[in-house]
């Protein structure tokens, strides 16, 4: 690996970045077109087994550094969705599936026919903080975590990656329980669990009432979050939350991440930012004499 | 897709009966922006929808027809009641040209409206072909006559001006006259047909497209087209980009992000 | 209660904003200028029992939305401090004490001495995300909560109220275990623990390395946790993180906090910040029909 | 109080000695601020403290006295090695006035040698009354002598100029001469001699203070002295300020936030 090349899991990347699931993956074509934007890797949409519309508008709000949002994990089901992935693959680089459900059996099941797809790998959503009985609601203890990453383990042979809440009093617990139950990574972090209230209207403002908080705000959340799980888990770590800037995926890779995703930062900036995080890591690079990203990983710990 | 400043809450000024379908309603508040530009207007306790601004200004307002229980909730909203607005967003038309034609359908006059004010006011010699199911659907029609544009009606049932469809009385106008621009906003299938027009007769055009609208800030995807985000590409694309959109006219989006024919 | 005022476990407030613990309240002084400026109520420095330096400098970062501040509980020692409390009396507004401690009985002795100095009540720390055996190492678990809530009370006639920490996955059951063991009121929210790393030094840039977020960043979140606790708890709430308009606080009272603390917004808008949100307020009120804030307490949750 | 734009890493440039003491380090990178304005200077791994910019501009510096770790460990920094900064913070000298005089004792001609410079460009006639300890230890000597102004020695152990401290210099210059302002930089005794001069005298004085810092940015409250902040109300203050407080010269704060005598 030289330059801003990076394997993750045995997945070959041409740069660190990748698009974060629930952004511009409900369609194939438009994660083609944010891999030619310059990701180094896609996630699609959160997808489970039935159909579902997710929440009813309103469902995004937006702040002055950063979005609130309620979903709700709206989704054609892996059946339909299997064609927008097959399509995704046309954006060459790897697509990786993000996948719910309500239990190990069914998250198991939507991985297997998303492997079924020819993803790269399958990111399970064990941290959405708004859609009841799913995500956070089952991603929050270290022993449902360890359960569900034993199941789809058992059913795909895909690298299975667990997307971590940071809704808790110990997201390392949470990344120590996905390592033992098999995962070969972890991603963190999901959302903040948040809310905004008009008060013209004296009401919340979702739809949904609660939300999940991403962009400029939740960053120091997370480098935090990658860098206690740095010390304590030995498997990748996909850096997410907040990531706009080069000097942002930099501070992600010293806590420890091997890659980042960025969702927010494609409503603030465009899909063009990837290539300008891009750019700005490879001049950082070299105006700081590293060679690859490899690297930096985690120096922030010396 | 700079960062917006969020919701803001406008209460009603007047609610004016424009068709038997179709509402203007008027907010205590002031909106700039160009014809064809949209705002998510949220009916607190109901549903979030995107509406074109058909009144941009001062005591801006939207003109919407009642086809679901967001729009019979606003419909039935007193003056002095208040309802959430973020916006505006998207890419509106853009004015070009001396010789303008501009085909509405059914709701479509509610995006154009202020088109229409505006390349007169620029000083252009303005066809607008005004369509509807029957005479009475006929939207905004005196606001048009007042404009100073050239009004060609249709209806479909005949009840005033020429029976059938705006792309059949644009057919003719383009046939006759020298356009340097077509702009359109109404049904699909209409654009379908003066895209075809277009492309025959070599006048670019430019169009307002419809998807179902989650966010309104180009991230959820909800509102693709072949990669294009309706609301924050769109909803007005050229023909160059019309052209090559494979979807245009067959499939949209359900809510859960599943493909549905186009009617 | 008309306009402005409120009522809050009994201690009467002409306004509901209250500057927060930790800022301009090392010395009596300010605290009688930041009265000045018009806060309804004072809270002081958490302090302890014996004095502590806090972590070495840096100990702020700026960010774009708010600071993470790792100040490690700096303060002279209670008996010490006493001293800034008498002068802080002098503002003319309820003066709340902070304490902090390692135990239950080591806070109940603080705040028994804080009381001596004539507090119109204790907020206990129970939540600082990055001092080692304090805060909210100790004020994680429901069970500790509702101890030392028990044994503050049985120590001091004041109203107690407990400072809940937002990094747990669920703030309601501290709450309900501070209500438990008989706190007054519920503050909320302390710092989420956060970090930054600076790339072209290759670490952390705070001496403790780990440190909480505070201002617009976290709003959201606070205004969530304050709803949340709505629900739940029958006792006051006093809602903190990110008020720096009087929208923000709005969007607290809404979700059913009967007052506001401000600690960040004094960094980004001066001490001048607290007359601003009050009139703010006020004008609201005026513009949609409110005769007190306690009639705009909770509506969100209608 | 801005919303700052947090730490910044820049290379070290060169590293000067001043006197036996006192270092200069230059920087990479450009710093515009006013005379008398500090940093936060961040030696990674081992403490953040206040320095005056002593060179405002490109390759902008501070000049600092090693007196503990920090600063010890700054002084064995090689050039290429990094540190950060953040600021410019507080508020500086405001340079007013045909006649000025200036005084400096111990490291307050870091903070003062731009001020200097800035004074005879802006065509005032000035008296600088620079003092030290001893001879080896009077700080910035070469460049106030260049600016053009005109220079005052003193040290305490009568090692070169007059014996005795500035205050006494500046006593005899506020007796015979006619100023419109004094401008201050030193030991707290120091500043106190001078404010008493300035009462009696009637000379307008701006004097810079200093305190134990955490945060910089006016929210610690550790900077405080009777309710002002240095950090963010000073470092300079104006003689109408520095008369009414009432710990100057007698008490400042540990980093504990207890109360400690000023020697
Ligand atoms: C850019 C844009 C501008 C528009 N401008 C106007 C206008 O000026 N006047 C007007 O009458 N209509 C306009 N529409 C259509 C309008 O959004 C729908 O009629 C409205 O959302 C119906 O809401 P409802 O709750 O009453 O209907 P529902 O009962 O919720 O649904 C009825 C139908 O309305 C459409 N619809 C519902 N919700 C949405 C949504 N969030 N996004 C898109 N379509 C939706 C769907 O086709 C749905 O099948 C516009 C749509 C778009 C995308
Ligand atoms: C506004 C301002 C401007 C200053 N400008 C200069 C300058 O241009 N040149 C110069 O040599 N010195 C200046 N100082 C003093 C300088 O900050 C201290 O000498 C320096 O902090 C010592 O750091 P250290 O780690 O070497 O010392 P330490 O061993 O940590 O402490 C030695 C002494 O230095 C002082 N000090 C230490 N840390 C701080 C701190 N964070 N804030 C304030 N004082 C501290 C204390 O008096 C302490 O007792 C200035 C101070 C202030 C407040
Ligand atoms: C509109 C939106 C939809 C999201 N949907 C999902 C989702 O379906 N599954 C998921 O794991 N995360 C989802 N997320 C969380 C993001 O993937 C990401 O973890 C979070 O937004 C933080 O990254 P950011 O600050 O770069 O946006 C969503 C975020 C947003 C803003
Ligand atoms: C510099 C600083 C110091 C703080 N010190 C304390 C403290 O000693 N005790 C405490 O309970 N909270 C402390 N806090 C947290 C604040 O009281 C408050 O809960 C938090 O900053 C969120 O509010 P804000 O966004 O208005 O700042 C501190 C916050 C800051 C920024
Ligand atoms: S509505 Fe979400 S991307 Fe367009
Ligand atoms: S150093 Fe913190 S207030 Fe001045």
């Amino acid at each position: 690996m030289t330059g801003l090349e990076v394997d993750i899991a045995g997945i070959r990347m041409r740069n660190p970045t990748m698009l974060a699931s629930g952004i511009l993956n409900e369609t194939g074509r438009s994660m083609v077109d944010v891999a030619k934007a310059g990701a180094g890797a896609v996630v699609t949409k959160s997808v489970g087994l039935e159909p579902r519309e997710g929440h009813p508008n309103p469902c995004i709000v937006e702040l002055k550094c950063g979005l609130i949002n309620a979903m709700g994990l709206p989704n054609p089901g892996i059946d339909a969705y299997l064609e927008e992935v097959a399509f995704a693959q046309n954006g060459g680089v790897p697509v990786i599936g993000s996948v719910f459900g309500g239990s190990e059996e069914e998250i198991a099941e939507v991985a297997k026919r998303m492997a079924s797809a020819g993803v790269a790998a399958v990111e399970l959503n064990l941290s959405c903080p708004h859609a009841e009985g799913l995500g956070a609601e089952i991603g929050s203890t270290p022993d449902r975590v360890k359960r569900i990453c034993g199941a789809v383990k058992a059913s795909v042979e895909v690298p299975v990656f667990a997307k971590l809440t940071p809704n808790t009093s110990s997201i390392v617990s949470l990344a120590s329980a996905a390592e033992e139950g098999g995962a070969d990574g972890v991603v963190a972090i999901n959302t903040l669990r948040a809310m905004a209230i008009c008060p013209e209207l004296g009401r919340p403002i979702l739809s949904n009432r609660f939300g999940g908080l991403s962009g400029e705000a939740v960053r120091a959340v997370g480098v935090r979050c990658v860098y206690e799980i740095f010390d304590t888990v030995t498997v990748p770590i996909i850096g997410v939350g907040g990531v706009t800037t080069s000097k942002d995926a930099l501070e992600y890779i010293m806590a420890g991440a091997t890659a980042v995703q960025m969702g927010t930062a494609v409503w603030s900036d465009g899909p063009g930012v990837f290539s300008d995080v891009c750019d700005g890591i490879g001049k950082f690079m070299n105006a700081n004499g590293y060679e690859s990203v490899e690297e930096m990983k985690g120096i922030a710990h010396r | 897709m700079p960062i917006g400043s969020g919701i803001r809450a406008f209460a009603i000024t007047e609610q004016v009966d424009e068709t038997p379908t179709i509402r203007t309603v008027r907010l205590d508040g002031s909106m700039h922006a160009q014809p064809g530009q949209f705002v998510m207007v949220w009916v607190p306790g109901k549903d979030e929808f995107p509406m074109s601004i058909s009144y941009p200004g001062e005591r801006f307002g939207i003109t919407y027809k009642v086809v679901g229980e967001g729009t019979r909730h606003l419909s039935i909203m007193k003056p002095g009641e208040r309802i959430g607005i973020r916006g505006p967003y998207g890419k509106g038309y853009s004015i070009e040209g001396r010789n303008i034609l501009i085909v509405a359908g059914g709701t479509g006059m509610a995006a154009l409206a202020p088109m229409v004010e505006q390349a007169v006011a620029s000083g252009a010699s303005v066809d607008v072909v005004l369509g509807a199911r029957t005479q009475s659907e006929l939207l905004l029609r005196k606001r048009c006559e007042r404009s100073g544009a050239t009004l060609h009606i249709t209806t479909d049932d005949g009840s005033d001006g020429s029976k059938g469809f705006t792309t059949d009385k644009a057919r003719v106008l383009l046939e006759v006259g020298v356009y340097d621009m077509m702009y359109a906003c109404g049904p699909e299938r209409m654009i379908v047909g003066l895209l075809q027009l277009s492309r025959t007769t070599g006048v670019p055009m430019q169009a307002s497209l419809e998807r179902y609208m989650k966010c309104g800030i180009g991230i959820c995807d909800s509102c693709a087209i072949d990669g294009k985000h309706v609301c924050v590409d769109g909803p007005v694309f050229s023909h160059e980009v019309l052209s090559k959109l494979s979807e245009l006219g067959r499939t949209r989006m359900s809510p859960s992000g599943g493909r549905i024919p186009i009617d």
